[in-house]
């Protein structure tokens, strides 16, 4: 088992009701199985996130490494 | 200046930070919170950032005016937190020699924001709240 | 706001002429001095105009706007006399619902006050001057 | 004959060494004949200049009034 920080934001911080925790997975998890165990898909399907891995973005294919910090990013509303 | 910042922005301090003798444009951007939306009277808007990649977002924004438009300079500073009616939530500064690269500059800087910039947006209205998303027009 | 004025601009003046708690964006532009022109060095330019065609002429440019971008606001006011280098020789501040609007009205004043507004710049070196007219470009 | 009063800027204020003056001319002078008799085309050529009558662009072949106020305006160099 490997240990990874996930950061929650906006809808997701609020549906958490988390900004962040920590987390165990197996070692073969990838950061989009992850999300999907987190956040099941409900009757609306999932909200369509981007995967970053310790502040870079990744595919949802990338698998993690103990002492990650994940983050999945909603559609963004800056500006 | 590349920043995050909870209150309100002070817009000559962003514009100071791209004076220069050689610059013969500087354009200043302000996104401002609306008092509407689709009909909807907003009270205010509440932002949320991941810092820890959105000041390195905007720094890239930075270096990839200075590549394009070469002589450009570049600063951005976005609220967090609460940004009420008629307040900036972005300003950003251009500054470049001559007038058409500071337009495209300035533009090209708001819609990268816009794009890539992990910044989240929460409409609040008098009965309600929702968060909302960049479109890509 | 449609004016001349000798002396420095005070860019905030003109920012809040177009302040409405409608508009989503504000975009500030400054025309500066800048230090050279063509390699070389320009220690001043001074600003002349015709005001009894430049101020109605700039109220034209406001009119189109308000014609071409429904709801959008601008505010333009132009120095006369001596503009040294990093100071303002124009501020064009427009307000609009929305942002693409709002970098094509601001853009659009700009070209049509080089166009059609009679103002006329000097350029002065440490070893001459000259009367420089406005490219199409 | 007709009374008009004449406003000059920047180069032609320069050349003329005046910023404003009365002159005569006849009823037949047009505004562009009227340029032509200040500025005599030298070995570079006229200044191109457009002409305002009563503050209002016109054409060089228009008739001038008497009090009517005309203006030669060099390229523009504002902004």
């Amino acid at each position: 088992m490997i240990t990874v920080t996930v950061r929650y934001f906006a809808a997701l911080r609020e549906r958490r009701g988390l900004e962040t925790e920590l987390m165990q997975t197996s070692e073969t998890t990838t950061i989009g199985r992850l999300y999907a165990q987190i956040f099941p898909p409900g009757p609306d399907g999932a909200l369509p996130v981007a995967y970053a891995q310790n502040h870079v973005r990744v595919p949802g294919a990338t698998p993690l490494a103990d002492g990650d910090e994940v983050a999945f990013l909603p559609p963004l509303g800056g500006g | 200046m590349f920043g995050l910042q909870e209150g309100p922005i002070d817009v000559a301090t962003v514009r100071r930070a791209v004076s220069n003798p050689r610059f013969g444009a500087i354009l200043v951007f302000e996104g401002v919170t609306r008092d509407n939306f689709d009909g909807r009277e907003v009270a205010q808007l509440a932002y949320e950032a991941y810092p820890e990649m959105a000041i390195p977002a905007l720094e890239a924004i930075g270096q990839q005016i200075a590549e394009r438009w070469p002589g450009a300079k570049c600063a951005i500073v976005h609220r967090v937190g609460i940004c009420p009616v008629e307040e900036a939530s972005v300003v950003i500064a251009v500054g470049t020699p001559h007038r058409p690269a500071c337009y495209q500059a300035s533009r090209f800087a708001l819609e990268e924001l816009k794009a890539q910039v992990p910044i989240w947006k929460k409409e609040i209205y008098a009965d309600g709240s929702a968060w909302k998303a960049n479109t890509s027009t």
